[in-house]
Order: C-alpha cells, then structure tokens, then sequence
C-alpha cells in the first residue's frame, strides 16, 4: 500500500455505510489481507513438531484451506453491519403465518448458556449428566401434560425430521401387527414437509381436499379411507387457521380401518390448555418447540421437533432416551436405611439411559436438539399451566381481532372465528387494482412489519396468512391492521400500483431478482464472473 | 402470574367486545365441547423467571462432565471458541430472525449463509455447499438419498469406519427409504473394500460408495481406492470428513469425493449435550439440484446492487412437496452463522494451526500412554490425525469412571457407540475395551500428562 | 380499544420501522399502556406486609413513581431499535481526535461480567476479595512500568477526575512543604479539563501560548513561572498530536520553582513503550483506561482515570488502597515451617487495604470504576510490553500515512511529523468554496465513518482531529481519505455546498437543530409542549 | 504475537515508505533519544487471550464474596437484574459508541439518556436531570458545589446520616473549593439540626443543607424540618436519596428539595467491586443553568423530525474551561442506559413493588434479629424501610468473618465505613459493634431465617 494506489496491495476495503442500510457490505473475502489474523490460541508447551512429522504425505494437505484473513476488528465490523441488514422479532412484528414468531424470552438465553448445560459432552458417563437426564424427563413430562401423550423421544432436531421419525413409528406399529400398508392420507392444505416426509418414510401420499369450511372433507376421506390407509397427518387447527371440528369423526373413521392418527404440532400454539390432541385421538404428535415454545428460529433453525406417542407406540421409540430410574435409591424400611446412608456417600444415579424394546433405532447424532429443550423448558415453567392457556386465549384473541377490523379490505376466504392465525387473502384487491399478495408483502416490509407469508396454504389463492402470535400488544395490531388498510388504500389510487411495484424502497436492497439467481446460479463467492 | 403476555385486562375485555364475545373461553367455540379440558393443563402454575431460572441453574449444576478436563470427542470436539465469536453469533437480530423468505430484509443472514457455504465448499475442495443441515448423521442420511437417487440403485456400501451413531441412523431412514445399506468392515482401523469391485456378499452394485476422512476412530483411509471403486461402479463417492482435521488432510474434493459431509459443532458451536449441531453438506455441480435443503445464491436487487436469496427452491418441501429431495424445513441457520464467524476468526492460518496442535497432542498423548502397561493402540500402527483409539485392560467405561474422579473425561467407551457386541468396525471384545480418545488444540502439556498419569493410575488399581 | 378506534383507550403504538433508519422510535412513555408489566421478581415466601404496615403516613408515598408501562417484547424491540439508530465502533471507523475510539476486544466483556468480578460487593471483608485486591495490585504494577511512576490510585472514576486529584496531590505535596502556591499552568491548546479541573482544585490557570511550532512556548513558559506555580498540566504529544520537543526542558524549568509537573495521560497512546511520562519528568499522571486501554466508552462512560505518582507523592495518595501485605504467609526456617502448616488450613490474606500516612482522602464511594480496571488488566496481557509498543507504532503510523495522504487536500497547520493523531484544518477550503469542518464531519457520516473532532484544539482554526488508532487497517485508512478527498472535491463543485449543507441525509435524522433545543429547553419527557 | 492490530509486516513496510521512512522507531524521531526507553517495557510479552481470560478466571475465583448470600449494602445492592436488561444494555451500539458528539449518528444514545432523564426526575419529583455522574459521591460533591454557588456562601451543613464515605469525599473535595463542610450528628439514627436556625456552634450560615433520604443507617429523616431550616438560611436543600426506596417513600421534590442525588446502582449496575456505578443528579428549574454535566434535550431535525441532542453545552468544561460548572467529561452513560432499561423493565407497578419488597423483608429480618441475645438496634424505634443498623456483642467485623464461613455476607462493619473512632453518625462503641444489614426484594424468606440462625450462632460462640 502506497499513498498514491495503496489498494494495489491484496486486501479488502473495510469501509462501508453502517446505518445507511442501503449500502452494501462487501463479503469477508473482500475485507480479506493476505497474513491478517485474529486467531488466539492458548499456550500449551505441546512439542512443536512440523505437519510432515505428523502426517503422511499422500494425506498431507499441500496448500491451506483459503480462508478470509481479517483483523477481529474487522470481523466485528463485518458482522455487526450485516446485522444491521437484517429484520428479526426483536426489532418489529413478525406476523409470519405457520411460523409462531413469537417473542423469545432473554431469559431462555441466559439457560441455555448455563456452563453447566452447554459444556457437556454428549458421551459424557451417566453419573455426570445427572442433570441434563432429570431436564429432559420434566420436559417429556410437561409435554406429555399439554399433549395428552405417554412418553415422547427428544432427537428429532426439528418438525420434518418429528414428522419422519412418527411415520417410522407408524410404520413400526402396523409392521409389527404383520401389516403393511401403503398410503398416507394428507389435506391438501398441509404444509409441504408432510408429504415429503410421507415420502421418506416409504409410503405414498393420497391427498384429502379442503370443503368450502376450509376442512378436511369427510366424503373425500371416507372415500380415500381403506386398509391400505397407514394412517393421516393433521394439524389442527389446520394451516388455515381452522379448527378441524369433525376431528373426533376423523379420528374414528381412521381408527376405524386400522389408520393411526398423526399430529403435525406446528399449530398447537392455539389450543395450549384448551383441547390435547391426545383427547382428540391422535396416536402421535410432534411439536415445533421453535414455534409453540418460543424458541428463536435463528435465521432458519435450530428447532426441535420432539414426538410424543400414545401408550401403544412407547416401545418403539428411538433411543437411547433419558429416564427416571427405578427407586432404588429410596429405600425403605430399617434393613433399607442403612443402605442408604452408605449410598448417601457414594453418589447414585437416579437417571439413565434406556433403548425401549422394539425401538426404530437412532434418528439423531446423539440427543436431539439439547439446548434448545432446555430453553423449552424455562419457557415451560414461567408460564405454567395456566400462562399456556393464557398464551392460546391471547393468540386466537389476536389473530381473531386482526380477521374482524381487514375483513372489510381484504378478502377473508374462510369467514368464520379462526384460531390462532387468519388467512386473509388479496384476489378481489388483485381483480380490482392489480394488486397483488407479494405486493402486499413488500409494501408492508416499509411499514416495518415482516410480512405474512404469501401464496399458502396453497388451496387459497392470493393467500396472506397472518399470525400475530400473543406477545405483539393491541396497539402493535392496531397499527399493522392500518399498514394493511393503507397499502389497500394506495393500490386504488393513481399511480398506486407503481409504488406498491416499486416497494420495498426503504430496506437495505430494494426487490431481489430470484429468477437471475437460479438462472446465473453463484452458490459460493468462488463462482461468481 | 409472570409471562410474557401485553395485553391488560382491560384490553382484553376490549378486544373480546370488538369480537362481540363476552369470555376468553368463546374464542374456542370450534373446539368440540367434550374435547376441551376440563380443570386446565395437569401441570405447575407459572413461576417467575428468577425461580426458573434457578432451577434450571441447580440442573445445570447436577451436571459434572462440564467440570472435567475433556478428552472426549467422536464427533463432538472441545475447540476454542473466543468471545468475539460468542457476541456476534449471538446477536439478536441473527437470533431472532426466522428463515429468510423476505430477502429485502434479510440480508444479514443470508449474506453470513453466503459466506458460510463458500468457507465450506472451500473447505471440502467442492463447488457447491449447502446453507445447512441438522447434523452430521442427517447430513449422512441426505448424501445417502442423493447418491442413491442419483445412480437410481437402492444399495450403498458404508464402511464401518464411519461414526457408529450416524450408521445406526442409516439404518432407521432405510426403513422408510427401503435403502439396503451394507456395512463394510474394518481391519486394524481402515475399509476392508472388498478385492474385486463387485465383492460376493454384496449383491447389487452400490449407488453410493461412504467413507470416512479421517474414520471415527481417527485412522486416513484411502480416498484414491474408494473414488476407484466409485468409478468402477459408478457410484456417488461420499466422504464424511471431520472439518478441523480438514485443515491438515488433503482436500476430499481434490480426492474425488462427489459429496462431502461433515458435523460443524466444532466451528464454534457449544458441547450442548449433544445439540443442536450442524450438518455440512457440499456436492459437485452434477448434483447440485438434488442438494437437500436450502442454497443462497448471490443476485442483484432492482437497483443492480448485490444481493443474496435462497434459490433453487423448486427442490424444497414448500414447492415440490411429496416430489421434493429433502423434507428439511427449519435447519440449523444458527449454528451455520456461527460457523462463519469461528472460521472468519480463525481465517487460512488459524485452521490450520488448530488442526496441526491437534495433530500434535494426539501424538503426544499417544506416545505418553502407550508406555502404560497393557495400554494398545486399537488400530495398529495406523496414522491418526485428531482422535485415537486405544485398548485399555479393563473395561473402557470403568476406566472412565474412575478417571472422572480425578477429573478427566477420559473419552467415549467404543461400546458405548457400538453397542456391547461391537460392529463392523470393531470386535465385541474390543468395543468393551476401546477407548476413543480427542486431543484438541485447548489441551496443554499439563493436562496430557496428568492424562497420562491418571490412565496409568486407573488401568493399575 | 375497539376495532374502529382502538387507540382511545391509553396504550403506545409498538409500530417502528426497523432497517429504515430515518423513522423515528416513539419514547418508551409512548409505548406504555396502564397495567402493562415486565417485572418477574422471585418467590420468597417473605409475608406479604401492605405499605401501610411498613412505612409511617407521612413518609409514605401516596402515588407510585409514574414510569413507562410496557411488555418484555417491548422493551426489547424499542432498544433494540434504538441500537439501529446508534453508530458505535463497532460499527465502523470512528477517528474522533482526542478520544481514541479503537478496537474494544469482546474478551473484555467476558472477563467484565465473569461472576466472581462482577459479583463482588464492595464492602465485602479482605478475606472474601483476595482476587480483587491482587488484581488490582497487578493492574498497579503494570501501569507504574508503563509511566514510569511509583505507586497508583484507582478511584478516579475518569480522566477529569484523576486531574482533579493529581491537583489535590499537588496541592497536598505544597501543603506539606509548607507552601502555598495559587497557580497552575495549561497550554492554550489544553483540554477543556485541566481549566475547569484547576478551578475546583482550588488554583488560578495561567494559559500559556502555543507556538508556531504547535509546542509550549518555551519563552512565555519561562514569563510564567515563578514561586506562586504549583505545576503545569501538559499532555504529550500534545493535542495537536505533536511531541513537546522540549520536554526536557519544560521539566527542568517548572521544577526549578519548585512546582511539579502533571501529565495528561489522555494521549499516552502514542508513547506506550517508547517513552515514559516518569522519564520526562512528570510528577503526576493520570490514565484514561477507556481511551488508552480500550475499555469501550459506552456513549459516554464509564471510564477509568487512575493517578500514578512519584515516589514523593505517594504518601498523599487517596486510600484505602489495595496492597500486597509483608509475607507473613511465607514463613521461613524449620520454626516457621510448622506455623506454615497450620495457616495452611486458614484461608491466609495475602492482599490488604492500606492507607498512605498522609492521605488526601477518599475520592470515590468505593475503589473507582472496578470493572473497567479488569478490562484493562486483560487488554494489557494481552499486547504485554511488547504489543504496548506495537500499538504505538501503529497509531503513529496510521496517522502519519493519512497526515501525508491528505496533506495536499486539506491544511495541516503544523506540517510536520505527527504522533497518533492528527489535526488538519478546513480553513483554505472554507475560503475558497465555503465547506467549513462542520460540513466536512456531516458529509462524513454520510460515507459510513463517524466524523473527526471538530473546532478542538481551540488554537487552529476550522480544525479536524483525526485520530484512526491502531486498530484501523490500511484499507480503512485509505477509505477514509478518499471519503473525505470527495467531500473537499464537491464543495468545488456547482451545488456543491448545498450537498454538503443538506449531509447527513442517510443518517437515522437530518442535521438536528441544537440552537432549538436550548432555546426551548425540553429535557424530560414531561416538559414537551 | 497475540494482538489486535490489522496490520501485516508487509503493509507496514510499504507504509513506512510512503512516508520515506525505513523503520517504526524512526516514526519517534520527535522523542528526545534520550528520553527513549531502551530494552522496552519492564513487563512480560503478550499472552493469547484464553491464557488471559484464565488468569482473570483465577483471580475472580480467589474471590468468595459472590458466593455469599449477600446481606451488605451502605449504598451497593443486590438487586435483580433480568437476562432481558443485560441482554439489552450490553448491546454493542451502546457499549462501543462515544459521547454524542454527532447527534445524527448517535439518536440510540440520545434518546435512551432522554429517557433515563425523565424516569429519574419523576423518581426525585423534580423537571431537570443530567445525564448521570460517576457515583452517588461524586452526585453529592457536585450537588455542594451548585449550592454554594447558587448561594454564594461557602459553608455547608451535612447530615452525619449521609454516607460516611461521600461526607469523606466532600471533605477531601473540600480542599480544592474551599468549603467549609459542617457534619451535623444523629441522634438515634437522624440528624440533629439546630434547634434555631443559626446554631452557635456554626459561624457562617450555610449555603447548602444535605440530608439523606433514607440514611445512611436506613432511617427516616424530617424532610420537612430540613426545608424550614433552608429556608430560613436562603439555602439550596440537598437530598441523597436512596432510588428504590423512592418508590414508597414520600418524592423528596414534593419535600421540597432543590438537588436530589443519589447512587443509581440498584438499577441494573452489577455490585461489581464498587463500580463503575451511577450518580444520579437531579435539580429544579431555577438550578438549570447550574447543573454539573451532560444534558440530553429534545428537538427536531431539518426535516421537522424529532431528534435529541446534548444541549446546554455551554456550562461544560470544553466550552466553559475554567468557568465551567463542572469539569466531569466522560461520565457514566452505559450505567443511565442501562437504568433505563432496568426501569422501563420494571415500570410503575415493578418499582413500587421491588420497594416494598425490600420493606417487607427488612421488617422480616428485624423482627428476627432482634430476638437474638444481645443485638440490638443501634438507631432505637425510628423506622426503617430498606436497611437496618444493629449492634452486635461481638465486633461487626468479627461477627462478619464468622457469618462468612456459614455462606452469608452479613453485612458492613460500620467501622469499616466511618473508622474505628466513628464519627457523627456512631460513636466509637457502636462504629465498632455496628452492622449495617441490607434485604433486598431478592431475599427469600429462607434466607432470612438462615441469616438469623447464623447471627444467633456467631453472637454465641
Ligand atoms: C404446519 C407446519 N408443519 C410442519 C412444519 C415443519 O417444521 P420444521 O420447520 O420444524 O421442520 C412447519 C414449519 O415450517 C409448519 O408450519
Ligand atoms: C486530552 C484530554 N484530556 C483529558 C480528558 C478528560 O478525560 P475524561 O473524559 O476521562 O474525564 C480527555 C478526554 O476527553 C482528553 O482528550
């Protein structure tokens, strides 16, 4: 680096516009300086020996994997601005229909940073995970609780692979019954991990049509319903926000040819307290702990999508799952007593690990999605029985206010009281101005407010599907149901389908061209022209 | 009461009268009378925060393996992760956000997935990466389907060496995706390939050859006969390769490898009993549209200027729905931000000197306790890099035990992955007494030695 | 709240735009609603007294304090949004002169918040503070090596503060000598401190002029002194970013008359490991951790300004103070050897509190900014002696490099070699094209850097102090002089000025009106009109 | 080489040649050669930061105090502090940002301190509050010398109730304005004042008048005595006031006070060895153009948009210099952010209850303690709400060192505050015997009963 041309040098230019989102910051390959480092490692008094002494040749790596290479100060820089550019449930309303951006507690944060919870290895000997083992039994308990289920296994680390792991249990079940079948039933409104779970789990989709209630038609199911029939997969209320209420028909008719029910939790944040799918007659249930309790989605995940069964499913469970053992560390009687207090001196594992009998096998590395399980569970407990209730009253008293103050602007295609999320719709708005959902969405992205999601379920057309969730406040309502009854407004006018085309203007990038991603695909920054 | 709920009472009464509803109970007048429950959920009441919290800190506290000096591994790696990797990992908006559907406003995560996915296609030596998946045995099972869907045959041969856990996954998917897996044994810690490339006891040809790069029990197999094999049956070659160790080894890509996997947790995520983790995933370009879950692909927005989307959609669940390649949905975002913020901070230099002061304290210790008495190398003298298998003359897990006394997590029991009658990649006699042992770069001299003398110690009383 | 209109009941709208810098955050007053609540304290089972049965009538408070009333999630979302209206270093390039905005390493808020520091209560007995006292003790240690001085206090809570002390001291020393002396000395490029600090010391400033050299002249210094001086207050480098040449001399003078030098250690990064004040000849010196040290500033504060002394003004420090007691613990001899074994059993203090023999007292309600002297114990080991010396080359560096690059561009009023910062001036621009220092910072943050001081030192007219630290990387440097190359070639355009005159418009807010915010003084939510 | 410094060997060298210069140390060439250290630093070469964070590790776990059920207060509390407050106050726009000298970059900043601003002058129930100061003494120092400026007299009278180490800053303090500081003694745990208005043993009358609010010993003083007694001197009354009591007690402005200062610690700040802590600041209007400090002020922005901005400047010591009403420049921001967090977390109702929280538990644990033989009450019937001064058989330092072994920081030796000859406040006998016990809302009955047990345990043996 000179005065004169100092760039000619390698090594990026970390300037860039923080507060100014619509500048954009260059990749950590472009902050990158050949020799820069941020790395420390600690001092260890290892012998020094080179690679070559260590290594044989023909598996020696010749040059080094070619990182970035930047100062921590720019690393900092780097990924502080980029979150700068990013939307998130801690800066505004996040009405993402399916998805139950609800707050996520700081609190949940603080556990799941807990020493004791994240520094432990996950083969650890049993005598010294005493505690991660009693967590998850009380998780499995209180879920069990709200369920209305027997036992649950806690590997699958989010809803598709809960999906995937019950249909094996499924599976399981009519295999071990000397029964196969073929066929899983699924609404047409279902979301799409279900029929590609279907899929994975060997079995092939038959899929139910909607009624004009936006319910599982009962002819279509009766229809489809024979011994080939593995069983269904519900969610319910169901992806329209619906509460299925022919569900105790559904579930007989389905029992009724030998069918197992399954439960698609993604939804159960509406009935916390109020209805247990186990009550409903389903055999199995997994439950998006990211959606119903509050854990942060992470840009995309980490969830958990535990599955909890019926008693007749319980022995074939994957394992190996965590478990109270037996008492016999209380003894009792006099003979007993003096065991005890020698064992008061050596320390007794009250929980272990069990493989239960007929079990399908691992689904996981080693135990699901652990810390996430522990953020569950303090979000579990701070609202109790009686704050879950309290969450579904407040998310359908939410999603229902929302539905009543924009029927009159947008289309409401099911126009009856909604659970925890409404699906609005733009097609008059569209026939009329032009308008169209995604414009909907981008406009909104102005106003603040993450969009709805759009275009599904995909049995409505125009689709907006709003869920509020019960952590946004009356007024946060108030002034997204007004953005919305704006941008309606604004499409009627001159010149008002331009500026809804032209939106977002105020976010970092304005509209993103994904057809010249797929079309000029550049996957890593190595492949771009 | 403690939550997390703004409304007021008042409010609610409001909002309740809008609906012209008198009670709360009202909302859920679609809910089958007979169905509702009656006295409310059979749980606790709510306790606020401080009360939870200090229970869930005695749990934490029930716990000691944080406590002991970590020479466990397998798969999950006590590495250095700095606080400057913790705070901008953990910033709110990176936390809170959900899946990046709105790319005008999502930016940040999705420029971080960019980064991620060229830092790990780089490393694989592949072109092409994904944004991530669960964790390693996911990221397994997806190159399982991929390769088999790709050379349209039913059948893989794994070799043994590969992590027993993410085998024993394997194994649960092909009961739904009707797979026939076929496990390939070990000898003295590498594949037994069989000879002749269409071995007698296999009968179809594989549609996906998998290997491990370094294997579970740390020992390089041969990449350049398994891309033979590969190609003699034209089979996907899959490489599970541990990602630190990448920084010393030649690249699995420049070895042929069509798909290479891995588990992430090192790059800067928690222990965290076992998750959540991350799974790696990169692929040439052959098989880019039949890559599982999601893909950031670089664009441009109305105005020309940069910009990041998830493309190629038309493979996922939401469009492609029973025909799609992948059932993932939610993934593990998260932990692939992290991954990019540890691998910035560690940059060209700092992988590579993690994965040589790995390479040397596992040398050390291997010399420090193979002078013990009746302590063995389980795999000869077969080079390993980051983990070591040894065999110890009492039962691995006993000796584990009375190691945690003195403050050591000595490793993971090979029984204890296998099961007690061993597998493929290791005799029942051998998995009762194998004792897998990680050496990271945190370990110092000190804490090898003390190793050393608490093994003597243990394996003597 | 209805559907119609749900505002009339009380309540704030938590509607904001995020990402969209330039829409303005309600007060969190606005936000509140009546009855709306965060607060989760824990059970403790205490009987639950009404006010009335604890506190006498006419002491007990009829309303409660009237506060904000909001949720958890609003809470998070409004400061939250706020940080998006917050430039920071970490953010980006803050070359603000005098202030020393570096790099703050995220190690520092771990060791700030590790339990056993920031858990510790000031009061606690010796027994229970071991690792405090030794600590500071270590922090003592070190910084006597890097001034050059014999001892430390740690309670000045900032920079102001230690030179207030180190005036008390000062004035303490005389005190003891039996002299007293009225008047103290500061050059007129001084810090606004060292006057008002005189002031409250009880002394009378004599300013003394700079020379066109940017240097104390030497010959007004040699008018000034006489007996009545008690010391002089020079930083050096000065703020000028030059090096008082004459140093030595300076010294020599102001102690012939008997009166001590203070050094103003705000600039001691530019020296760390090359020269050291005690070596110069200071008598006193204060630190200002946050700048020197990198302890993040936190929009203001806290800081830390230990005052370091020479051998003789050590008895005059402020106590308690922390110290490493005799070695009774180390007991020698085969007598002492048993003693030693049985204190082995009792917890042995090794580390104490002492007061000097003729303490000026206690100038802090504790031991100072505690936590903030950790972080700067940690950055310290870090860069150890010899990463202290490196910060300085590369400060002096960074600044040179961008003295000479911009040399051509804008005035440099003192044309020579600069030390870690330096000052150029607006002044010819002004004259030929209007665009005074004020514009060019305002254009500045426009470009995604924060601005340099302006109008400081008060002796250079149009004056921009520009300090990048040696954190910046050369890439960064050289964006900033481009940056602020365009800002000088635009005034030189048609409508030139006006751009400037209109900057900042990326910003969260346009150029805020401050001669408005006298005039109509609102400083409480409760007094806007 | 462990730092953070970007700079490459190579970009050094060609920025050195840029400036026509060959090695760093020719960049000093203004340094007297002689001055020059020679062999560098006398102190160790850099460490990597895990072998920092472990040194610092060790020397926090040579600590005990934090493991001790904490009972101590004279002006540091434990009070709880939610994930939530920390988790926003320590975000990094906040930490790692300056003094807002750009108003346009710096509206976050701003607008929390406008905030924190308003919520502290409700507290004191008076219009104008500054920015923060260093800590509840430094408050007190700057409130003294308002009033006697405003006054124009030098003395000033100071209850012996107020902290005994803010009355030693004052006196220290004192040496550069020149006050004349008059301690004025308790009597049974309240001040004393002069019967009439001009007491024989004070010359000159005061400018000034100090009284805490509640005490130091956690007494209830006559706020309304103290006004009459301004009044007739023409005086500036001064209130110390402890913030969560606040909000059960009676507002002082109400009272009549024209300065309120006070330690805002409890309000989110860690006890953290003493610091840095809060000194809140709050006047009337006449007092505006006196205040010590930053001011935060509304306005608007070109376009009409409301913005904040630092206002009154002119009274500071970069404008004002020797004039100035202060010479405070960097202050305690972070600490005022943080507060105002802490309070908007704890609104109306959260305050009052976290006040009268700590009354309930300070009555609990008297009625306790007072049943014990031998403690006593040191400050007689006069009510308490937030701490308790009591006097114990034994030294309080002895009965502290005891109650330490059984897990309890059982409080501050009085002596530890005023010396061992005690001062207006306690007499040698009772600085020495006295124990100053806090009970914060975080203590739980529990505790308490333990507490008591301990105390009656360390009094007996
Ligand atoms: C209705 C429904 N079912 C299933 C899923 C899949 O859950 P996951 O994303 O956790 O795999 C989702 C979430 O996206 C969903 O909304
Ligand atoms: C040269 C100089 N002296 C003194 C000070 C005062 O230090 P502080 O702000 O810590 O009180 C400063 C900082 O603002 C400064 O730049």
């Amino acid at each position: 680096m000179s005065g004169a041309s100092p760039d000619s040098a390698a090594g990026g230019r970390a300037r860039s516009a923080p507060l100014m989102g619509r500048d954009t910051e260059p990749t950590l390959f472009e902050l990158s300086a050949p020799g820069r480092t941020s790395w420390q490692l600690r001092t260890t008094g290892v012998p020094e020996w080179a690679a070559d002494e260590l290594v044989p040749a023909g598996h020696r790596r010749q040059e080094p994997v070619a990182l970035a290479e930047v100062s921590e100060r720019d690393l900092v820089g780097h990924f502080t601005r980029l979150s700068h550019r990013q939307f998130s449930v801690d800066l505004g309303a996040y009405p993402l229909g399916s998805c139950t951006m609800k707050y996520n507690p700081k609190v949940c944060d603080t556990v799941a940073g807990l020493p004791g919870l994240a520094g432990v290895h996950p083969a650890a000997p049993v005598s010294t995970i005493q505690g991660w083992l009693a967590l998850v039994v009380e998780l499995e308990e209180v879920l069990c609780a709200v369920t209305g289920m027997a036992a649950a296994t806690f590997q699958p680390a989010a809803g598709a692979a809960g999906e995937l792991t019950g249909l094996l249990l499924m599976r399981a079940y009519h295999d071990s019954r000397g029964e196969s079948r073929r066929r899983v039933l699924i609404p047409d409104s279902a979301h799409g991990t279900n029929p590609a779970s279907v899929t994975l789990g060997g079995y092939e989709v038959t899929t139910i049509p909607s009624d004009e209630r936006g319910c599982v038609d009962m002819e279509a199911l009766r229809g489809a319903l024979d011994t080939d029939v593995a069983g269904i997969m519900l969610t319910n209320p169901n992806t329209l926000g619906l509460f299925e209420e022919d569900i105790e028909a559904i579930a007989d008719a389905v029992h009724q040819v030998g069918g197992l029910l399954y439960y698609d939790g993604a939804n159960l944040n509406a009935i916390l307290g109020v209805v247990r799918p186990g009550d409903m007659g389903f055999d199995v249930v997994h439950l998006n702990l990211h959606k119903t309790f509050a854990t942060p989605h992470g840009g995309g995940g980490p969830g958990a999508g535990p599955v909890a069964v019926s008693e007749r499913l319980v022995e074939f469970l994957p394992g190996p799952r965590p478990a109270r053992l037996a008492s016999r560390h209380e003894p009792e009687g006099p003979a007993a007593a003096e065991g005890a207090a020698s064992e008061a001196a050596a320390p007794v594992d009250r929980y272990g690990w069990v493989v239960p009998a007929r079990s399908i096998g691992r689904v996981h590395s080693w135990h699901g999605n652990a810390l996430v399980l522990a953020r569950a569970l303090a979000y579990i407990r701070v609202h109790g029985g009686d704050g879950l209730r309290r969450v579904a009253e407040r998310a359908v008293l939410n999603a229902n206010w929302l539905r009543v103050r924009l029927s009159g602007t947008y289309d409401v295609p099911f126009d009856r009281p909604c659970m925890h999320e409404v699906v609005l719709a733009a097609s008059s708005l569209k026939r009329q101005t032009g308008l169209r959902a995604l414009d909907v969405a981008k406009r909104l992205l102005e106003e603040g407010f993450h969009a709805p999601t759009v275009y599904f379920p995909l049995v409505v057309d125009e689709a907006l599907m709003v869920e509020p969730t019960e952590t946004e406040s009356p007024q946060t309502l108030l002034a997204l149901a007004e953005a919305l009854e704006r941008i309606a407004a604004e499409a009627a006018e001159e010149d008002g389908l331009a500026v809804a085309h032209a939106a977002p203007r105020t976010t970092p990038v304005g509209r993103v061209d994904e057809a010249r991603a797929a079309r000029t695909l550049v996957p890593t920054f190595d492949s771009r022209k | 009461m403690a939550d997390y709920l703004p409304h007021t009472e008042d409010e609610v009464r409001t909002m309740l009268g809008f609906l012209g509803l008198e009670s709360a109970e009202e909302l859920f007048a679609a809910v089958p009378v007979a169905l509702r429950l009656a006295g409310g959920l059979a749980m606790a009441t709510g306790e606020p925060e401080p009360d939870v919290l200090a229970h869930l800190g005695e749990l934490a506290d029930a716990n000691r393996a944080h406590q002991l000096v970590c020479f466990a591994g397998a798969g999950a790696y006590d590495h250095e992760v700095p606080p400057v990797v913790r705070a901008l990992a953990s910033r709110s908006e990176f936390v809170t956000a959900y899946t990046p559907y709105q790319p005008e406003v999502a930016q940040g995560v999705l420029q971080a997935v960019f980064e991620f996915q060229t830092m790990t296609a780089r490393l694989a030596g592949l072109p092409v990466a994904n944004a991530s998946l669960y964790d390693g045995a996911s990221a397994l099972v997806e190159a399982v389907n991929l390769g088999t869907a790709a050379a349209g045959r039913q059948t893989v041969w794994v070799s043994s060496g590969i992590h027993p856990h993410w085998r024993q996954c394997l194994a649960t998917f092909a009961r739904g995706s009707g797979h026939r897996v076929v496990e390939v044994p070990l000898d003295n810690g590498t594949t037994r390939w069989p000879k002749d490339t269409a071995p007698g006891d296999v009968a179809a040809s594989p549609g996906a050859i998998v290997v491990g790069y370094p294997n579970y029990l740390g020992c390089l197999e041969d990449l350049d006969a398994v891309r033979r094999l590969a190609d003699a049956h034209g089979a996907v070659m899959v490489v599970a390769a541990d990602p630190v160790a990448a920084g010393i080894l030649r690249s699995p890509g420049g070895a042929g490898a069509d798909v290479v996997v891995g588990e992430g947790q090192p790059f800067g995520t928690a222990l965290g009993f076992g998750g959540p983790y991350l799974g790696l995933f990169c692929c040439t370009m052959a098989q880019l549209r039949r890559l599982p879950g999601r893909l950031v692909g670089e664009t441009v927005d109305v105005e020309g200027r940069r910009a990041y989307v998830t493309t190629l959609r038309a493979r996922e669940q939401d469009i492609r729905r029973e025909r799609a390649t992948s059932n993932v949905c939610t993934n593990q975002t998260l932990m692939a931000v992290t991954a990019a913020v540890q691998l910035g901070w560690l940059g060209t230099s700092g992988l590579a000197e993690v994965a040589l002061r790995c390479a040397r304290g596992t040398r050390y210790l291997r010399e420090a306790v193979l002078a013990i008495d009746g302590v063995e190398p389980l795999t000869g003298d077969t080079p390993v890099v980051r983990e070591l298998a040894l065999r110890t003359p009492l039962p691995a897990a006993t000796v584990i035990d009375r190691m945690a006394a003195e403050g050591y997590l000595a490793g993971v029991a090979l029984d204890a992955l296998t099961g007690p009658a061993g597998d493929g990649s290791v005799s029942a006699e051998d998995a009762v007494h194998g004792l897998l042992v990680a050496v990271t770069e945190r370990r110092t001299r000190a804490e090898l030695d003390g190793y050393a003398a608490a093994l003597d110690k243990a394996v003597r009383s």
